[in-house]
This record gives C-alpha cells, structure tokens and sequence, in this order.
C-alpha cells in the first residue's frame, strides 16, 4: 500500500505541471515548468522499472528539450503575444 | 512494519510538491529556476534510495546520468536569465 | 534491532529533516538570495545524508554477505553524491550571479558592494 | 602530449570506478579492463584541450592530492554541517540581515578562486554572488551581516570561517 502513494502523488504532480505550462503566460516560466514536467515523468518510468527509458527521457527532456526552448525563446519574445 | 526506505521516499516526493509550490508563486524567474533546482535534487536523491528499495543496482547509474544532465539544463538557463546568451 | 539499522534510520532521519528545513526555508524566505541560501546548503546536506545511508547500506552487506555487486551499489551511490555536491555549488554560483545581472537586488540588506562596484 | 596523458588517465579511472566487482583481476574482468583503455584513449584524443586549458599541472602532485583527500571530509565537512545548523537556525527564527559584502582572497590561480567560491556556497551563512576578475576579490552575499561590517570596504576571507582555516588549506592545494 505505502509503496503505491509515492507514485500517486507523481501522477498528480504530472498533471499539475501540464495544466501549469499551458497556464503561464510568462513563456520562460511556462519552459521551467515543462522541465519539472520532465523531470517528474522520469520519475515515473523509474518508479515502473524501466532505468533505460528513464535515462532516454532524463537526455531528451532534461538537457536537450530546455536548451532548444529558451534558444526560440530567445530568438523570438518572451511573454505571449509579443514579437520582438 | 513499514519500511523505512521508502517512507524516505514518500517524504520527498512530498517534500517535491512543496517546492512546486514556489514554481507557482514565484514572482521572477530566478525564483523559479531555483525551486527547479530544488526539485532535481530531490529526485536524484530519491531514484539513488530507490534503487535500494527495487534491489538493481543499475538504477542508481540513472541518478549519475541524471544529476550531470540537469546541471547542463540548470547552467543554460542562468546564462539566459544572466543575459550571456 | 541491529546497530547498522539504527545507523541507517538516524541517517534517514537526518537527510529527510534536512531537506524538509531547506523547502520550509525555500517557501518561507522574503528574496531570492536568502532562499538560495535555504535551498542550496540544506538540500546538498540533506541528499548527502541519504546518499551517505546507501554507501553505508552497501558497504555493510558487502563486509557480510561478502557479494561484490553491494561494493558496486557502495561506489555508484558515493559516485552520484559527489557529483551531487559539486553541481548544486556551480548551478547555485551560476543562478546567482545570473540573477543579480539581470537586476534583482537584494531585498532588506544593509549592504550592496556588487552594485556599488558596477561589474 | 602530457594533456592527453592526463587526460586519458583520468577518464580511465573514472572507467575503472564504474565498473568495479565485475570481474576476477583484481575487481574487473579482462574484457573491461581493454574496453576502458581503448574508451580512455578516444576521450583523451577528444577532450585533451578541455581538461587540461591552462597547460598547468600542479595537481598532480601527489601531496596536494592526499590535501585535497584529507580537506574534503575534514574541515570542509566540519564546516558544511555548521553551515546547516545555522541554516536551520535561520529558517525556524528568520532572524536575517542580509547583504552583499567584498571578500578579499588573495588567490592567484583560477583553481584556486573556483575552490574558494565553491567553498564559500557550501559554509555558513555565506554565498558567492560575483567576483571581481582584475583584482580576483569575491563578492558574498551574507546571511547575517555582523555589526559594523557593512562600513568596512573589503573583508578578509578568513573571519568568514569559525572553525577552520579554509583558505590557508586551499591556498596549499591550488597554488
């Protein structure tokens, strides 16, 4: 039973950081908040016993991922709606 | 009796949500960045104790990979927010 | 109950309060350097103690059981804290010095060299 | 040549860590044993101008690498524990009062400046914020400001430990 609650609550915060990068209009928050986003679901694969996804996932989602979104970031504006 | 390791986890995962908290209140963005931080260190230490709860020693290899990876990520964002990009 | 479990529960104890002070310390904090206190040396301490419960879980049943993949488990778990350590000293560095280029001053203090000093 | 040397030994014994009690030689099996020197050799061929940038090797030196040993789990540790006690103090009180003082050094070397930032971020009460490239000065953000320090332009960076003399032990590794 104990084992279980440590994945819920990852579930859970798996959503909350989904509705949270749709939510920010800050896009450099709504960057950080996908980065916890993948974070979290490379907890998760951990927690169901796949380590080598995990490792793809941390690679992908944890250094690739945040660095291309704040290179458009910056290329582009950083709040919603504006063009530098 | 409940085992102790991973009450520890349980404790993290909580403590996890807690600084997800300050991702959503705070006001600038190096506050979010740290809570960031806060939030890898805390999953680190978690998938090394986790790796002693499922008894496979490869698991812990992913705490390593991961604890470099995330300081790539964490460096790049400073350099955005510090304006050196 | 054996000495290494109370050794591993104290261990336990004091990582999981450690970190708990410093997310109590991250949510309780008025600015952002004092919080960057918080964060960086109780989470860094408290992630050592953890990581520092599974060397010591490793090395005693590798003394034991005499089995050389717990020594495996020992020197993996001390490989992750020390990187540990060291990445949240330069990311903790980093965000700091990035934050206070990007204009954020410090809120309540009695004294500010770096702006004075104009880098 | 001596960079790339360098260079490949050390990423064969981070090798030779990662793979310990796999085998019967010693710890490790022969087949990982050419494995890591064939890695270690295309690592060093890589990354022999990253490691090795300011084509200077005072850390190999096996006197300042038995210091560096003894530095880390002794005074460094000694150290870091005050740090969080103090923190803890800290965060319970939150009797604060903050701000950014000029720590003078007196290092000369690179490695001896990013020892000393890095110790300063993990000891009490005290973190790195910015450092002065021409005259090597480190700028502190301090948690607790003594009394009358916020009048004084620059701090020497021994009165920021209490228990150990931190720089004196950095400044007999790095320089």
């Amino acid at each position: 039973m104990i084992e279980q609650i440590p994945h819920i609550l990852v579930l859970l915060g798996l959503i909350v950081s989904a509705i949270l990068t749709y939510y920010f209009r800050d896009l450099l928050a709504a960057t950080l908040a996908a980065g916890l986003f993948s974070f979290l679901i490379s907890l998760e694969f951990y927690i169901l016993q796949a380590p080598d996804v995990a490792i793809s996932q941390a690679a992908i989602g944890a250094g690739l991922t945040t660095a291309i979104f704040i290179i458009a970031i910056r290329a582009t504006g950083r709040f919603e709606g504006e063009s530098s | 009796m409940i085992d102790a390791w991973v009450l520890a986890v349980l404790c993290l995962t909580v403590l996890m949500a807690l600084a997800a908290v300050r991702l959503v209140l705070g006001p600038t963005a190096p506050d979010r960045a740290i809570a960031l931080d806060t939030v890898n260190t805390l999953v680190i230490a978690s998938m090394i104790l986790l790796g002693v709860v499922f008894k496979e020693i490869i698991f812990v290899d992913v705490a390593i990979v991961y604890g470099l990876l995330s300081f790539v990520s964490t460096l790049y964002i400073a350099k955005y927010i510090g304006g050196e990009l | 109950m054996a000495a290494i479990d109370i050794l591993i529960y104290i261990c336990l104890t004091i990582g999981v309060v450690f970190n708990t002070l410093g997310v109590v310390g991250l949510l309780r904090f008025p600015d952002l350097y004092t919080r960057m206190h918080a964060t960086t040396k109780a989470t860094t301490f408290g992630s050592i103690f953890t990581s520092l419960t599974v060397v010591v879980y490793g090395l005693y049943l590798f003394f034991t059981v005499n089995d050389s993949q717990y020594l495996t488990l020992a020197i993996h778990a001390f490989l992750a804290m020390a990187c540990l350590a060291f990445t949240n000293a330069v990311s903790a560095h980093a965000l700091a010095r990035a934050a206070h280029r990007s204009g954020i001053m410090p809120m309540l203090a009695v004294v500010d060299r770096l702006a004075e000093a104009k880098l | 040549m001596i960079a790339f040397l360098v260079t490949a030994g050390a990423a064969f014994l981070m090798y030779l860590i990662l793979t310990a009690g796999s085998g019967t030689i010693g710890f490790w099996s022969l087949s990982e044993l050419v494995m890591g020197v064939l890695l270690a050799c295309l690592t060093g061929l890589i990354a022999r101008n990253f490691l090795c940038r300011s084509k200077n090797y005072r850390l190999l030196d096996p006197r300042r690498l038995l210091q560096l040993l003894v530095y880390v789990p002794g005074p460094f540790f000694v150290e870091l524990t005050k740090a969080n006690l103090d923190v803890a103090y800290r965060v319970i009180t939150m009797k604060i009062r903050p701000g950014i003082i000029r720590v003078h050094s007196g290092l000369k070397t690179d490695l001896g400046i990013f020892m000393l930032a890095n110790s300063i971020t993990l000891t009490p009460g005290t973190l790195s914020v910015g450092i002065d490239e021409a005259t090597n000065d480190l700028f502190i953000h301090n948690i607790n400001v003594g009394e009358g320090d916020e009048k004084r332009e620059v701090i020497e960076s021994t009165e920021l430990f209490g228990l150990a003399n931190l720089p004196a032990w950095i400044r007999r590794i790095a320089e």
